[in-house]
């Protein structure tokens, strides 16, 4: 789930955003030469935003929490598009949460990239790549992406709810606690975003292929 | 067939698209529904078959109420052409698109073959079966989009501009098509714009303006009101045009076969007789004079 | 069934005073609201600015059931931080369940961060639905945000649509030749479906750039925003008093 | 304006949509491409303005070579309008997307205003201006797709089907306003299935089939051979039918005004006339006879 507006105490807020600027501008700067060199890639670009967007404002519910919880989709943007553009669409889509849904929210925002945006493709990526070098098939692949793009993503976001809400106990006391709270409905979300992830890249590969990044999927 | 009683819709962005429109149908009718752009055809069309329900007024088609719950059972007697081709084919290949409608309604896999073949060749696209539906020209999507509602033999065929975008001899088959189907008992309602093929073929014709109905009835009740017609941002029939010229004429012809009667029928009761004599006459004393 | 049901923008085209405040002055509003919202640190200033909102919103006449919907989200967050606080914070114990032991004062922090939730994701509310994006847009960029990110805002927006447009043009079409008549035929029409939908989003997005391109596509956001007028005056004055008195509320407030 | 040389595409899917295509389209000429579905008609435009490069021949559009590289030097000369008006708009609203090409060619505001409110008026859309483009039916899409077009006032001015699914009246005024502008010196081509219209409009004409040019010429160059407009999947327009009841006419009529003409100088030279004079006394003995 995404960090609402207020939640975070000013300088928690303040002292996540910095990290989260830092890659989203070095994603900006990729993403800008790729537009200049490859207009055509825009479509791609666009729907993969739309699609995160989409898929990360799936709600399921978490039992006894009370909050909801959905799948990222940044580790199937990673895998087409890299995990640094990825960085990007996952920061433009949480940011449109915010607005639209008040999923999320703008203070917020910085955490929120740092678990979702960056901590999703980069993780999902690695992951990908590495199963790739392994010789793991690309179906495969991505899915263990999805996994790890997905738990990684609520490991983050775990912690900074806890840093936040710890009160008196200790930060990893509650960091625990939040995470096995999440475990009964993340594991299923985890597959599910697994089986999604490798779909996705499986159909494009059959059907499109052109619009693969060549240099991305090898292993 | 079909009885539409005093609907009213309004898009939730605004626009007042129907506004209390009464049609009756019977089973066994052509009928044409014109009208401007955006005077509400294609809103009207889509409540015929349940895709969008009246917020007040009612809808009968086969029978039925159409209604949320209805729309599966409906959907099995009608058959609806969409006016966009990339509204309505989403199936990876054209065979598939054609085959999606007779499986889901159950039939057997030989018999899915049968309306395959029967539907791709009433259309002209047997030999486009394989390809992918992304990789047709938008006219060819347009044939698959007909195709792919024919094969399901609906026993009401609801059809939004089907001519628009095919070629004239795709045209005219198909149009050939509805009216031998039509004969074989089909109720067929279209929208269209193109004048000049309604008189051809429908026998009732529905005149839509600002989304209520201006007129409906025969053809003569239609197009023999010109003011009303031009209100409705229509015309004649080019060939009524030329028989402007003739301007003692009672009814002006809406199709060539008329036409050609009409001309005969001068020809034989000597109406035109005086005055191709006078025109005769003058010719000949221009002639002596020069 | 309609490509525009669930969408914002509806109601962001109509016409109210706050549609119609330039979005520069919005946005240094919002970031000075949502400032003192969590630098305050005081449930007085959380209060008085979601009591400032909710004026908003129904002087705005956003529609009702869609502010519902829109905090359904923080809701669920304050909920979570307030039992979350009653177990973790605080030394007075009023109850115990198994491990738990639940605290008052605990609580009573967990109620002053829902709060601020609440107030936040109003602000964040309000500014979203009374906003249409291109003219955001064109607010970022005036405040000098990279031309990139803000195309890409666009692009991802743009392509919502689409795929909310594409998705029900091809629900229509299946349930019209009876793709959801059964389970087994529903089953096969949403495989097909949510294979065909990311190729033919992705087609139309390819021809409508290529539309673009044609029409001389440079830079996404197009257009300008007019000068800042009396209402944005009187808006930009009214929140920089609230803001005013916000401050002192938490400087000298209860915390 | 126009030079096509030899042009061949195959689409990645497979389909060689252009065979080996040349034509010659002159400064200020307004040329109408004609053929069946899938001939190619839609690949051609594209390769004019560069949305496709072909895979082997040339094409230079307003002295320019059509290149990747060019494409956005072409696309300042020459307006396209798509044949599906789903694929061209795109902005929020109507005004948006109007506003759109005018703005990136770098016009003050007050000039894009003038533009816009030019443009809407030329295609009947001045009401719409504030809707969303999603709520619009197909035809106000068409025409806002067209005004889109027109307030960037091209040189040259490329149209796919321009006409379909426009009414009547839409249609009339679209093709008055084309007409004006040709004669003010704008090259127009447009692709469109109307047999009907082309001859009104129209002063040249190339038939397309199976990605190659049947013929390319003056109206009368292509209407006169019929049977290879049959193998076209064309027909000749509906007013030329009549005058199939005259066989020894020498040159069918294309158009109404043409008809006319021809039916009144017939009634001049007397051509008709003894036709009718024996028509007459066959009547006159029938009713002697009686
Ligand atoms: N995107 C595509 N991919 C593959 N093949 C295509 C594609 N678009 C068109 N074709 C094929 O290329 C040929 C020419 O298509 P084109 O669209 O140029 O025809 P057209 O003359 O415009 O037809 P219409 O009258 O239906 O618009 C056709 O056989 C068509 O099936
Ligand atoms: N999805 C929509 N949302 C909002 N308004 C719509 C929508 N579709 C159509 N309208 C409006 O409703 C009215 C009727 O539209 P409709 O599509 O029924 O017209 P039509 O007669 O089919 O026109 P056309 O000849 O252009 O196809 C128009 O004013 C149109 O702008
Ligand atoms: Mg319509
Ligand atoms: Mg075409």
């Amino acid at each position: 789930m995404h960090i609402p507006e207020g939640l975070l105490p000013a300088e928690q807020a303040a002292a996540w955003y910095a990290p989260a600027m830092a890659f989203l501008g070095a994603g900006l700067v990729g993403l800008k030469r790729r537009l200049a060199v490859l207009p055509s890639s825009r479509p791609l670009v666009g729907l993969m935003g739309a699609f995160i967007f989409v898929i990360s404002l799936m709600p399921m519910p978490v039992p006894g929490l009370g909050t909801v919880s959905h799948p990222c989709g940044t580790p199937m943007a990673a895998i087409l598009l890299g995990p640094l553009t990825a960085t990007v669409l996952g920061s433009v889509a949480l940011l449109l949460q915010a607005l639209f849904f008040a999923h999320g929210g703008i203070t917020s925002w910085g955490a929120n990239i740092i678990s979702m945006a960056v901590g999703g493709s980069f993780a999902g990526f690695a992951a990908f790549k590495l199963s790739r070098r392994a010789g793991l098939g690309l179906g495969i692949s991505a899915g263990m992406a999805g996994v790890v793009g997905d738990l990684v993503t609520y490991g983050i976001t775990s912690f900074q709810i806890a840093l936040a809400l710890h009160g008196d106990e200790s930060v990893p006391y509650v960091w625990g606690a939040a995470f096995a709270s999440f475990l009964p409905t993340q594991v299923p979300l985890a597959i599910a975003e697994a089986l999604f992830t490798a779909g996705v890249v499986v159909f494009i590969a059959n059907q499109r292929a052109e619009i693969l990044d060549g240099a991305l999927m090898r292993p | 067939m079909i009885r539409v009683d005093g609907l009213e819709y309004t898009y939730p962005g605004g626009a007042k698209a129907l506004d209390g429109v009464s049609l009756e149908v019977p089973e066994g009718s052509f009928l044409a529904i014109m009208g401007a752009n955006g005077s509400g055809k294609s809103t009207l069309l889509k409540h015929i078959n349940g895709l969008l329900t009246g917020q007040a007024g009612s809808v009968k088609t086969a029978g039925m109420e159409v209604r949320r719950k209805s729309f599966e059972e409906v959907n099995r007697a009608i058959g609806f052409v969409f006016q966009d081709p990339n509204d309505q084919i989403f199936a990876p290949t054209v065979r598939d698109d054609i085959c999606y409608g007779p499986r889901n309604l159950g039939l057997p896999e030989n018999e899915v073959g049968r309306r395959l073949e029967l539907a791709a060749e009433q259309v002209a696209i047997t030999d486009l079966l394989d390809r992918p539906i992304h990789h047709l020209s938008y006219g060819q999507k347009k044939r698959l989009s007909i195709a792919g509602v024919l094969a399901m033999e609906p026993r009401v065929l609801v059809l939004d501009e089907p001519t628009a975008s095919l070629d004239p001899m795709g045209e005219r088959r198909l149009m050939r098509l509805l009216h031998d189907l039509n004969r074989g008992g089909m109720t067929v309602v279209m929208a269209t714009h193109d004048v000049d093929l309604v008189p051809l073929y429908a026998r009732q014709v529905c005149l839509l303006r600002a989304g209520r109905v201006a007129v409906a009835g025969g053809l003569r009740d239609v197009f023999n009101d010109r003011e009303l017609i031009e209100r409705c941002h229509l015309r004649l029939p080019r060939i009524s045009y030329l028989f402007e010229m003739f301007p003692d004429l009672e009814e002006l012809p809406l199709t060539v076969g008329m036409a050609r009667r009409e001309l005969e029928e001068m020809l034989e009761l000597g109406e035109l007789g005086p005055v191709v004599i006078d025109r005769l006459r003058e010719v000949k004393e221009g002639l002596a004079g020069a | 069934m309609t490509e525009s049901s669930g969408n914002n923008d509806n109601y962001a085209w109509g016409d109210s005073f706050l549609s119609r405040i330039d979005p520069r002055v919005k946005i240094v509003a919002v970031a000075g609201l949502l400032a003192v919202n969590l630098a305050g640190a005081s449930y007085l200033v959380s209060a008085a600015i979601a009591t400032f909102m909710a004026l908003l919103m129904v002087l705005g006449r956003i529609p009702y059931r869609r502010q519902l919907l829109m905090i359904a989200f923080p809701f669920t967050f304050a909920l979570f931080a307030i039992t979350s606080q009653a177990v973790f914070k605080g030394s007075d114990i009023v109850a115990s369940l198994g491990p738990f032991d639940f605290h008052l004062d605990g609580f009573y922090h967990g109620l002053f961060l829902a709060l601020r939730i609440i107030a936040g994701g109003l602000v964040v509310v309000v500014l979203g639905v009374t906003t249409p994006l291109n003219r955001l847009c064109l607010a970022l960029r005036w405040f000098r945000a990279p031309a990139t990110f803000v195309e890409v805002v666009q692009l991802t927006y743009r392509y919502l649509f689409d795929i909310h447009a594409e998705f029900s043009r091809m629900h229509e079409a299946q349930r019209s030749r009876l793709g959801w008549s059964s389970a087994g035929a529903g089953l096969a029409s949403s495989r097909m479906l949510g294979g065909s939908l990311f190729l033919r989003v992705y087609e139309r997005g390819l021809r409508s750039s290529e539309a673009m391109r044609c029409r001389g596509a440079g830079n996404v956001v197009n257009g300008t925003l007019s000068p800042p007028g009396r209402l944005d005056l009187v808006a930009g004055i009214t929140v920089s008093a609230l803001i005013g008195c916000l401050i002192v509320l938490a400087l000298g407030g209860p915390a």
